[in-house]
């Protein structure tokens, strides 16, 4: 049974480390922030501006001057900073945040990802991505294993013109979780009652399948 | 030093068309509110903006799209926005689109007197064709260019008289960068206190930064994506 | 997120001979006394001290001077110091000397992850020998690197637990820029606070480039040029 | 009769205008801000993080959080603003510092200046020197029109190790007061009672004398 994309973001939450500084992007990404492990201390970054984001606001506690990188209302926790769009980038780009979350349409199975752009529709911009691509230590990608019409997203090379290359370390699918490797994609853990052959036949870039792969377990 | 003048008409007023503006703001959040209103009032035509988000189709640069005043864009998102699309789409409107941290960096440079930056953000990607690229220890990064403003227009919480400026939680954003940017800077404030009143450790913008300011008015503050959790 | 340590031994315990250091301060204005002194009593040696200037006989790094602790200073100004002077001149010491706005620039380009920065000090000069060159809209800049340091050991007014960072007047000077440049960062603060009593838009330093944190004891804050005017 | 150095910098601060932001050197420099005109509104900064400079402070009120870059304790004038080294030589590098005044050893009548080095004599620094005058819209050099040996120090060439190249636009010496032009110095104005033949004889560099060139007066 493929994952939610609750699970997905499940299985993420179990990579942060205390004291870890993350940045999630918008989607999939956001939901990790639910399954921060409790006691574990990990701290949120916008790259709008702030370290230290919290949840959503409660009905009529909104503030217009509060807001995520995805625009939307939010809060602070306490020791939270705000900066600008400058240092925020600095952050990044200095390696300091230790772990990056973001969707995409493509990755190849040598860590190039594609996620703004799709030839011939309306290109809405890069916003952040390029410079979370090209900056951050560790990166996860967070999304479904193939496109709405059963194609597969983790490919020998992106069709989709790039965000970044060379730059992702792991995937996390519906069905898989997958490390890139200099072989490839190596299959880490499938979703529980998904075979290693559909996961092979869903996976048009190199695959590596070595010794046992565990089924994903959730709590 | 007083830098104070009476509201955005006149704050604007030698804006002229063809001239290249950055506008401060993130999405909704931070924008020169007054300012815009004010150049949508003065119908100024052909600018060239250079802000993070191009506005909604009935707010921000989005008022200023629908009267046409916008030659080119240069953003680094620029969704949302039905009016824009249709401009884009039909070559009546230019855009340039780039990475956030480089439109954010090469504001700064341009405040730091720094005529180019190094970042490794859209190396192997479309957006670094045709640009430098030069290998420090290893990684390869893109050369990008100061930007060079004739206006920069910036909204803060609380100014004083001499121009210096505090920002309020994320309305900061790219706000004090391009108040460093611009040849001229325009700041419209929520609060304008007398010099001295202001914390001097807790200054975002210093006042040499800024050429004009006023108070604002009327400030909606709109939320673009309204987000509450269940109690 | 807790980045407390129980004081300055502790702090730079890892501090070795031969590390690179960067060391906050301008003339004695915001200097790490505590780490200064924990450093002397550990007798770590052979250090690269970045600094702006080098202490005076018997305070700052003039107190590690003594101890023949230092192999090197890059610094913009040296004065004020007999003991330097005599190692300097003896070949015990090696100085490097570089203009006071590129070490700050160097500093905030590690910062920023920037591996090059331009600036035009020095061009012309004996600064510039061996430097690229490189010009832009006709003015001369020369190319300057991102520093590259070990640990960066700064002293702030304030600071809570998360390792967020307040500096009061002119004692900012190097701190804040020092703090996001080191692989390891320490700061010795005035007051520490628990996380949530700074306020999020007054602080300089995000806590994101802080490793360590303690509250300082015993500030002498040391005046080098006590001026005064008469009534 | 030779101007003092307290009437160096009157006559230098006739060339401040109102609104302007003036950074001023070590030693004669200084003093200039004792000779602001009343109703103007100049705000002085000192390259070590402050905009704002007031006097030095009475007896029994210094801060030593707050000095000047000579290291001496001074005060704020209201409407003041602190912020780190970076952001300070990054406005001097924007060119939004008006005015620079700084002392030199030797100007050459190309505009060159030397003030931080004597090669034999132990070396100090440049300090912030060098990104002062490499950066300044308009530089005016304030110092003495010969050494304690009584030899020129504007020169047609610079001697000693050079602080900038092409930077120095204005000379006020203890006899004259000189632009630096393409022709070289051009004298604008003379000492009380110091005769052009004079100042000629103590210029080593080339020299313009044009027209009247008038006493300077003091009220």
């Amino acid at each position: 049974m493929a994952l939610t994309k609750e699970q997905i973001a499940q299985r993420i939450a179990r990579e942060l480390q205390q004291g870890y500084y993350v940045n999630l992007g918008i989607g999939i990404p956001t939901l990790v922030a639910n399954y921060i492990p409790s006691g574990m201390d990990v701290v949120l970054q916008s790259e709008n501006g702030l370290l230290g984001m919290g949840p959503f606001p409660l009905a009529g506690q909104e503030d217009a001057d509060l807001i995520n990188a995805g625009k939307q209302t939010i809060t602070t926790v306490k020791g939270s900073v705000f900066f600008d769009s400058a240092l925020s980038f600095g952050m990044i780009r200095a390696g300091k945040v230790n772990l990056t979350v973001l969707g995409a349409m493509e990755v190849s199975d040598c860590g190039d990802i594609a996620n703004w752009k799709i030839p011939g529709k309306m290109v809405k911009g890069m916003g952040g991505a390029m410079d979370l691509v090209a900056s951050a230590r560790n990166i996860i990608v967070a999304m479904m294993h193939t496109n709405p019409k059963g194609e597969s997203k983790l490919l020998p090379a992106c069709t989709l013109p790039l965000t970044g290359v060379r730059c992702v370390k792991k995937v996390v699918t519906d069905l898989a979780v997958l490390d890139i490797t200099p072989q490839g994609f190596r299959l880490l853990e499938r979703a529980p009652g998904v075979s290693i052959d559909e996961i092979r036949a869903k996976t048009a870039g190199r695959l590596v399948v070595e010794g046992e792969i565990p089924e994903l377990r959730f709590d | 030093m007083n830098k104070v003048v009476a509201g955005p008409d006149v704050a604007i007023a030698d804006i002229m068309d063809g001239a290249t503006l950055m506008l401060g703001g993130f999405g909704l959040c931070g924008i020169p509110e007054n300012c815009i209103a004010a150049l949508v009032r003065k119908q100024v035509r052909e600018l060239t903006c250079i802000s993070n988000n191009a506005g909604v189709d009935d707010f921000g640069i989005g008022l200023m799209l629908a009267q046409r005043q916008v030659k080119k864009m240069i953003s680094s998102y620029v969704g949302e926005n039905a009016e824009f699309e249709r401009q884009l789409l039909s070559g009546e409107l230019q855009v340039e689109l780039i990475p956030q941290g480089t439109l954010a960096t090469r504001c700064l440079a341009a405040g730091y007197g720094m005529p180019a930056i190094y970042t490794p953000a859209g190396v192997g990607t479309e957006v670094g064709i045709g640009k430098e690229v030069r290998n420090f220890e290893g990684k390869d990064y893109l050369m990008e260019m100061a930007f060079d403003a004739d206006f920069a227009i910036v909204k803060a919480w609380k100014g004083d008289t001499m121009g210096n400026l505090i920002y309020r939680a994320t309305a900061r954003n790219f706000n004090p960068l391009m108040a460093m940017a611009g040849k001229i800077t325009i700041a419209e404030v929520e609060e304008l206190v007398p010099a001295g009143e202001l914390d001097p450790d807790a200054i975002h913008t210093p006042g040499i930064y800024v050429h004009r300011i006023f108070q604002g008015t009327g400030y909606e503050k709109r939320i673009e994506q309204r987000t509450v959790r269940s109690v």
